[in-house]
């Protein structure tokens, strides 16, 4: 009974929602606004990824909102499990190739992580997937030895001053006399590493910033002692 | 999209809704959350094909790793880690209680 | 100087990133970090409210040209909303000493933050982003006074909410797939030919249902009582009070600038009277001080959603001036309940302990009800002048149905105001008897020292509110201001 | 391109199909982990759905491979949101299961109606009111109380 | 700036309010107060030209507030019922300053919030009588409600309990007139009465029905009109003495001021009559004239049952109330003349009767009619003016009573309404009936042991007693003197006025001359008198002098059963109308206890969402397809 309702309310909502959908044209959307930033974008970032562009120049903001709800989600989460960093009881110690093998991804997975942030404005990827390397870096120590502790000092100062430096280059920006987060320094080498002035670094501060707030949250979620 | 990538959009498609289905009606807990990552998988897969690459890394990245390492680790905590299902002897003391009504 | 409205914006945002830093090296220092950002956004969005609220301007975020980048939009009502959210956080400031207080104080400015971005910027994803922000400090704030209740009442919120935001995501890409922007002003100029449809209709129901989350709408507010009756009260102040009507203020911008059809006007007042009808009826039978107020605060947003379905100034005044007095009157008794919380029979004689208290709680209740000078009357005088002038008889239910809430209101408020005069058995001592926390007194007077500030200088702010109502209403002014000139914002 | 027509209806199918499941799931489960889950999925739908909005035939991802030529480029507008939407969801998700984690350690449960009976004997507890009897479950869906033999077995089988 | 006298009049009230707010908790501030109300009714009586046909005199302060425009004014209806107001304040203020003052704060009563509540009264009466527009009336009517409200709820306790009940009445109504002003103010675009007026004319018949109904519900509460008449009774029997006089005397008139100003003034009963109820014979004006006579049967009768003094006297305010009402929807020359008349009538021996009533109370501390007896030896003079008050309600020759329920009377069988008159004729019936239960279980029969050596009521209380009883008889004698005043107002609401004398009416269909009836009357008595004293001897004895059954009496029995008075009557009547609209009333509120569990239900069910997602749905759909 309880299936078929959900049935029921499932296809009901799909086909209705669907029979509105089907209204719209695909695959030749109107672009209004995708259309002139594709056309003005490299001139005006220096990234040849446009998604960068808009992710960074265009909707800037909206990823600082992104990088500040994903601090709150972790600030909140680490407030709710509170800070207690016990050894985690439910983690059994790794093998050994684990625990060597984790050793030896570390340098591999944040040279990696590092990579794909540099290379944001550039080819697909930046701050989010390679912080999310980062983070996996972090975390892998401690998957492999659930006595090692993260250093949770260094991971709040870096969450706390890449975040900061965000808005410093904003602000950056803001006092110059320009718009807040306009890009700057932005080279006439279209395609080149340096080419997109501010955006690396943006960038780079974004994928800090994810990378330690994610290893925070794993690292919280691993860590804290089972009550249960 | 070319028709065959069409065709295989559709293949995923279908993975991903079954994928989906099979998060709300498999028992057991890991399978749910395994079959998410599937569906994240699936979606990264249809982003490629819809010429998102950047949100296909991120969707793999994301939705298919990392969320799927949370949820795991929160299974371990929540003590709902259990591979073969109920154990019968538990099962059987929970039949009695009537208390445990989580897996 | 007009970019610096841009600070109250992202300096809550710095100081949140760096407070967990600054915690650890000097707990002194920190303390102050909060507030000292907060001062100084009053001072920037005061300044920028004194010295002229005449046009209001467009802000474009990296300098990019609005319809491409995305833009802050600050007219009256949007400075209006920003001060009162810096104002409000200033008051509702968490204070206490505590390990955890770097974390609660910096969510408290990511909050802050966020609900300056709802009132001020001027695009559609832009302002999700700066929802989920707003529910996402919520859920940490609320669930910071961890009892197993609260958690509960959180995970029920947060499930709400991320239904919610799927609904409103599924809203934005509709109406992305239909014009291909996102920006208000470039949406409004597009609306009447794209939007004006049934998929235009669509997107607005989900979004409206996903917004509604927050603005205690009525299908989707089951949190509200649960969650206002666990978290602390000045968080319960702060979302009952501010940023419920932070999400109004899209809704209504979305009606104004976008959404024109009968039908959204006729969803949201039907909505709206069910709201009035489930929270005031649910409250009569409350048992304990802040779910009766939180089932309060459900009817007197229905009513404002009653309010928001007259689509013209006169109900844009409505709905001004019922916001600004529900968010006067609800802060300050959720500040109340901060010690008064508990059973509403333990408060019997609480008067005799707390003379203050009772008396404030009775002018707040007077103002609730629309007793004639306070400023609820006036509040309540426009609404129903402009309900009883509209044709559709779905508007006189609207009124009837909003006067007998006022009656049941009346009933409930004052069977707690006269319990709290009732005398005081002999055996029980004076000292059991629940008394409002110092500080809490102090703010919840505050105030009500602003109602009554209100009700003095009445006309003026009847003008005021006239004036900001009036921009608001103007989708043309948006138009222009945002596409055509005064984009750089310098 | 007859069947084209119908394949790209697939797209949508998937992206509303993803969104109805999952939203179903939130309202129907009676375990809270899986709503979490069920909420994944419908983001997961949306994300899709806002993708689509931006997708166009024949066109090449949004990044200039060479100077000079504009070829026709998907919109990058609604990825670029979407990358925004997929980390939300994710923090989203693990505040979630966090508070999920102490659900289960203050209530021992984490059904949805026996959650909400606890959180409402709690609250009233707090709030020192007198609960309403009709507002519990109904009768059979009431756990029953344990045996008084068995309390450490129970507590066995919880973990 | 020069300030008019109606200016004058609301200051003083204003201070009076300052004065009992900041000097009350001083000693002598139940004089001070007092004091003031006497400066009040002077400045009052300064505007006394407007009794007599003068021209309004308007407030300086008006007020321009979110588009509206706020001014005062008075006028002869005002005056008239300010003069009612103020008089029956002062006099309900000087009783309550002396020993009932000591008395009350040594029971643990507060006097400083008495005398503050006393004060707001007068003067959010005096705003709402001095109301120049729609807006202020409805301030003034909610001032008016609140004032009421603290002075009902400060006794504590029983008294809290009737005063919620009050007030949640008092906002049904507020709230029905607040959408009349709406439906009005929309329909007129402004609530000046003048746009009103105009307005009116043009209205559509539903539209005016909507209003009336709305309207008439609304003051009608405040009155305790029929279906709503249940509030009144206890919430005023439960005040503090002094103030039941003044709530009794004038409080629920303000529900009729205000029906004459809406419904007669700026309505007119010529609209009223239009409206025909379809299928019927009866318009509006019948519908009201109906209830009037209704609330002037069922709570009298109610009274009848009463066994506590104030209770008994509540509940016939409520009846004499219909009476008002009967005359002005009459609203001939002579009928409207009489209800108006009763008001002023109605005020002085309802604060007469409270007073009398406190002052047993105050004496022998309950006001029981089952414990009381024989009082007529302690309290003579506390006799003579509940006598002269209940001749007086009952509407009996030579008290003033008589007059206005004469003219109301006579203006019945003019305009050919014998049911009606009928009708109010039973009402009188139980009007007798029951004020002998009063004075008889009071002061007649014999006297309790432990009344015996009790005293009559200290001079502060008497004093006013007895000027209000020197009132009701003087104003029975003459009544051309208030009448002037009546005919004033009639003028100033734009009904016929009656061709009135010193000594009563004329008119073509019978003619009332009081000096002539109470001259035969005397004449009458003096009569008596003559063959009493001559024809028997008469010696006095104590009440226990005597035997009965061959036995001699002694005190610790009752040779007396006042108990359960009219049981007999009750039976054959029997309750069933209170009991009905109890029931009434009670199931009202269970429904809202009902739909109140059921709203509780849908926010604290675990699957809530369910339900209300698919509501969502529902909506969605009902708007899409």
């Amino acid at each position: 009974m309880r299936n078929l309702t959900g049935l029921l309310f499932a296809g009901g909502l799909g086909f209705m929602l669907l029979s509105i959908a089907s209204g719209l044209d695909f695959g030749a959307p109107p672009m209004l606004v995708g259309e002139a930033i594709q056309s003005v974008a490299p001139q005006e970032t220096g990234a040849t990824n446009i998604v960068t562009s808009v992710v960074l120049g265009y909707r800037g903001i909206d990823t600082l909102g992104e990088l500040s709800i994903l601090f709150a989600a972790a600030a909140a989460a680490g407030l709710v499990l509170g800070r207690r960093h016990t050894t985690a009881g439910t983690l059994t110690e790794g093998g050994f190739v684990l625990r060597y093998g984790g050793a030896m991804l570390f340098p591999l997975l944040m040279t990696i992580g590092f990579y794909i942030i540099f290379h944001g404005h550039l080819t697909p990827g930046g701050g989010f997937q390679g912080g999310v390397i980062l983070a996996a870096a972090f975390f892998l120590p401690l998957l492999a030895r659930p006595g090692a502790r993260l250093h949770h000092g260094m991971l709040s100062m870096i969450e706390g001053f890449a975040g900061s430096s965000f808005i410093l280059i904003g602000l950056v920006a803001l006092a110059e006399g320009e718009a807040f987060l306009q890009p700057m320094l932005i080279q006439d080498t279209l395609g080149q590493l340096v080419s997109a002035g501010t955006l690396p670094l943006l960038y780079l501060a974004v994928g800090l910033k994810v990378g330690a707030e994610l290893a925070g949250l794993l690292s919280h979620l691993a860590q804290t002692e089972s009550e249960a | 999209m070319t028709e065959i990538e069409l065709w295989i959009a559709a293949l995923l498609s279908l993975t991903v809704l079954s994928a989906a289905v099979l998060v709300l009606l498999v028992k057991n807990h890991i399978a749910a959350v395994a079959a998410a990552s599937v569906v994240s998988l699936g979606l990264a897969l249809l982003f490629v094909l819809m010429r998102a690459p950047d949100v296909a890394m991120t969707e793999a990245a994301i939705g298919a790793g990392l969320s799927s390492l949370i949820l795991a680790l929160a299974l371990r905590r929540l003590g709902l880690w259990q591979i073969d299902g109920v154990k019968s002897r538990q099962n059987l003391i929970k039949a009695i209680n009537g208390v445990e009504r989580d897996a | 100087m007009n970019s610096m409205v841009v600070l109250p914006l992202v300096l809550p945002l710095f100081g949140a990133f760096l407070l967990p830093i600054i915690m650890r090296a000097s707990v002194g220092v920190g303390l102050w970090v909060g507030p000292a950002i907060l001062l100084y956004g009053c001072w920037i969005l005061g300044n920028q409210w004194i010295s002229g609220t005449a046009m209001p301007f467009s802000l474009a975020i990296g300098g990019f040209a609005p319809p491409m980048g995305i833009n802050l939009y600050v007219d009256s009502l949007a400075l209006l909303f920003a001060l009162a959210v810096q104002l409000l956080g200033l008051i509702f400031w968490p204070f206490k000493l505590d390990p955890e207080t770097a974390r609660r104080q910096a969510l408290m400015l990511l909050l802050v933050a966020a609900s300056t971005g709802l009132a001020l910027s001027g695009d559609l994803f832009n302002l999700y982003v700066f929802y989920e922000l707003v529910a996402v400090a919520t859920f940490g704030l609320i669930s910071a006074s961890s009892t197993g209740s609260a958690y509960a009442a959180t995970i029920r919120y947060l499930i709400l909410s991320g239904i919610g935001s799927v609904l409103t995501l599924l809203g934005i890409a509709l109406i992305y797939s239909q014009t291909g922007t996102l920006n208000l002003a470039h949406l409004a100029q597009l609306a009447p030919e794209q939007l004006n449809n049934k998929l235009g209709l669509t997107a607005f129901l989900s979004i409206l249902i996903g917004v509604g989350v927050k603005a205690e709408l009525f299908p989707v507010n089951t949190w509200v009582p649960e969650v206002y009756a666990t978290a602390a009260s000045r968080v319960s102040a702060f979302l009952a009070g501010l940023v419920s009507k932070l999400a109004l203020l899209i809704i209504l911008r979305l009606l104004v600038l976008i959404f024109h059809q009968q039908e959204a006007i006729q969803v949201m007042l039907f909505l709206g009277i069910l709201g009035v009808v489930s929270g005031e009826l649910a409250a009569w039978r409350a048992k304990d001080m802040r779910r009766m107020l939180a089932f309060s605060s459900i009817g007197q947003l229905g009513m404002i959603f009653i309010a928001l379905s007259i689509p013209d100034q006169a109900g844009l005044l409505a709905v001004l001036a019922l916001s600004f007095h529900h968010l006067l009157v609800k802060s300050g008794l959720f500040m109340l309940a901060d010690g008064w919380g508990g059973a509403i029979e333990n408060l019997r004689g609480a008067a005799k302990r707390s003379p203050l208290a009772a008396i404030v709680f009775i002018l707040f209740s007077l103002s609730l009800i629309g007793m004639p000078p306070l400023p609820g009357f006036w509040a309540k005088f426009t609404l129903i002048t402009e309900l009883a002038a509209q044709t559709s008889p779905l508007y006189l239910i609207g009124l009837a149905v909003f006067l007998l809430a006022t009656v049941i209101e009346a009933a409930y408020l004052f069977r707690l105001a006269a319990l709290l005069y009732r005398p005081v058995s002999e055996e029980k001592p004076i000292d059991t008897i629940p008394k409002p926390a110092g500080v809490s007194l102090v703010s919840a007077s505050l105030f009500g020292v602003g109602l009554l500030a209100a009700a003095l200088f009445i006309t003026p702010v009847g003008e005021l509110l006239n004036h900001v109502a009036g921009q608001a209403a103007n989708a043309e002014l948006y138009i222009d201001t945002v596409l055509a000139g005064t984009g750089g914002g310098r | 391109m007859t069947p084209t027509i119908d394949l790209e209806l697939i797209l949508y199918i998937t992206a509303l199909g993803l969104i109805s499941i999952g939203l179903a799931g939130v309202v129907l489960s009676q375990h809270l982990f899986r709503m979490v889950l069920a909420l994944v999925i419908a983001e997961a739908g949306a994300n899709l759905m806002l993708v689509l909005a931006g997708y166009r035939w024949d066109a090449v991802a949004p990044i200039l491979t060479s100077l000079g030529e504009h070829p026709q480029m998907v919109d990058p507008v609604p990825q670029a949101m979407v990358l925004t939407a997929i980390v939300i969801g994710v923090g989203i998700q693990a505040l979630a299961v966090s508070i999920l984690i102490r659900i289960r350690q203050r209530f021992g449960t984490l059904d949805r109606h026996e959650v909400a009976a606890h959180m409402d004997a709690e609250i009233a507890q707090i709030a020192g009111t007198s609960r309403d009897m009709s507002q519990e479950s109904p009768l059979g869906e009431r756990p029953l109380p344990p045996l008084p033999g068995t309390p450490a077995a129970s507590r066995e089988g919880r973990s | 700036m020069t300030l008019t006298l109606l200016d004058e009049l609301l200051l003083f009230s204003g201070v009076t309010v300052l004065v009992a707010l900041f000097l009350g908790r001083r000693l002598p501030a139940g004089w001070m107060v007092t004091i003031l109300y006497g400066i009040q009714l002077l400045s009052l009586l300064k505007m006394a030209p407007l009794g007599y046909g003068g021209d309004p005199i308007p407030s300086t302060l008006i007020l321009e507030v979110m588009g509206q425009t706020l001014s005062w004014r008075f006028d002869a209806l005002s005056w008239y019922f300010a003069l009612i107001t103020l008089g029956s304040a002062l006099l309900s203020s000087w009783y309550a300053c002396g020993e009932w003052e000591q008395r009350f704060r040594q029971a643990g009563g507060n006097v400083w919030l008495f005398h503050l509540a006393m004060a707001l009264n007068v003067f959010s009466m005096l705003i709402l009588l001095a109301s120049g527009d729609l807006l202020s009336l409805f301030i003034g009517w909610e001032l008016v409600s609140w004032a009421g409200f603290l002075l009902m709820a400060m006794a504590g306790g029983v008294a809290t309990r009737a005063a919620m009940r009050y007030i949640t009445y008092a906002m049904v109504g507020a709230m029905a007139i607040f959408g009349g002003i709406a439906l009005v103010y929309v329909s007129a675009g402004s609530l000046q009465y003048d746009a009103i007026l105009t307005a009116v004319s043009q209205m559509g018949t539903p539209h005016l029905w909507m209003l009336v109904i709305l309207f008439s519900a609304g003051f009608g509460i405040k009155m305790g009109l029929m279906p709503f008449h249940l509030w009144q009774a206890p919430a005023y029997a439960e005040t503090p003495g002094p103030g039941s006089a003044f709530l009794g005397a004038i409080s629920s008139r303000m529900g009729l001021f205000a029906i004459l100003l809406v419904l007669v003034k700026l309505f007119g009963i010529v609209n009223i009559e239009s409206l025909k109820i379809p299928f019927t014979l009866i318009d509006a004006r019948d519908l009201l004239a109906w209830i009037a006579v209704f609330t002037i049967i069922f709570p009298t009768f109610t009274a009848m049952k009463q066994n506590d003094a104030r209770e008994l006297l509540a509940w016939h305010g409520i009846g004499q109330g219909g009476y008002m009402l009967l005359g002005l929807v009459v609203a001939d020359a002579m009928g409207a003349a009489g209800g108006l008349l009763h008001v002023f009538n109605h005020a002085t021996y309802q604060a007469a009767l409270f007073m009398a009533v406190t002052a047993v109370i105050h004496r022998t501390g309950t006001s029981d009619l089952n414990k009381l007896g024989g009082l007529v030896v302690r309290m003579p003079l506390s006799f003579m003016v509940l006598l002269v008050g209940i001749i007086g309600l009952a509407g009996l020759p030579p008290m003033n009573g008589f007059v206005s329920k004469w003219l109301v009377y006579r203006s019945l069988l003019n305009e050919g309404m014998p049911l009606l008159f009928v009708a109010a004729v039973i009402g009188t019936l139980g009007t007798i009936l029951s004020v002998y239960k009063l004075i008889h279980n009071i002061f007649l029969g014999q006297l309790r042991v432990e009344h015996e050596h009790i005293k009559e009521a200290p001079w502060s209380m008497m004093i006013p007693m007895l000027i209000l009883a020197a009132i009701i008889f003087i104003t029975g004698l003459l009544p051309g003197i208030p009448l002037a005043w009546v005919a004033s107002v009639q003028e100033a609401v734009g009904l016929s006025v009656p061709n009135y004398t010193l000594g009563g009416v004329e008119s073509a269909s019978g003619s009332l001359d009081m000096i002539w009836v109470i001259g035969v009357l005397f004449a009458g008595f003096g009569i008596g008198a003559l063959v009493f004293y001559s024809a028997g001897k008469s010696k006095r004895v104590h009440q226990l002098d005597n035997y009965a059954g061959g036995h001699f009496l002694t005190a610790d029995i009752r040779y007396q059963y006042s108990d359960n008075f009219y049981a007999g009557l009750m039976h054959l009547i029997g309750g069933w109308y209170r009991g009905s609209f109890l029931w009434l009333e009670k199931s009202v509120k269970s429904l809202v206890e009902f739909l109140s569990l059921g709203m509780q239900g849908i926010y604290r069910r675990a699957n809530a969402e369910f339900y209300l997602l698919s509501t969502a749905l529902f909506v969605i759909a009902w708007v899409v397809i």
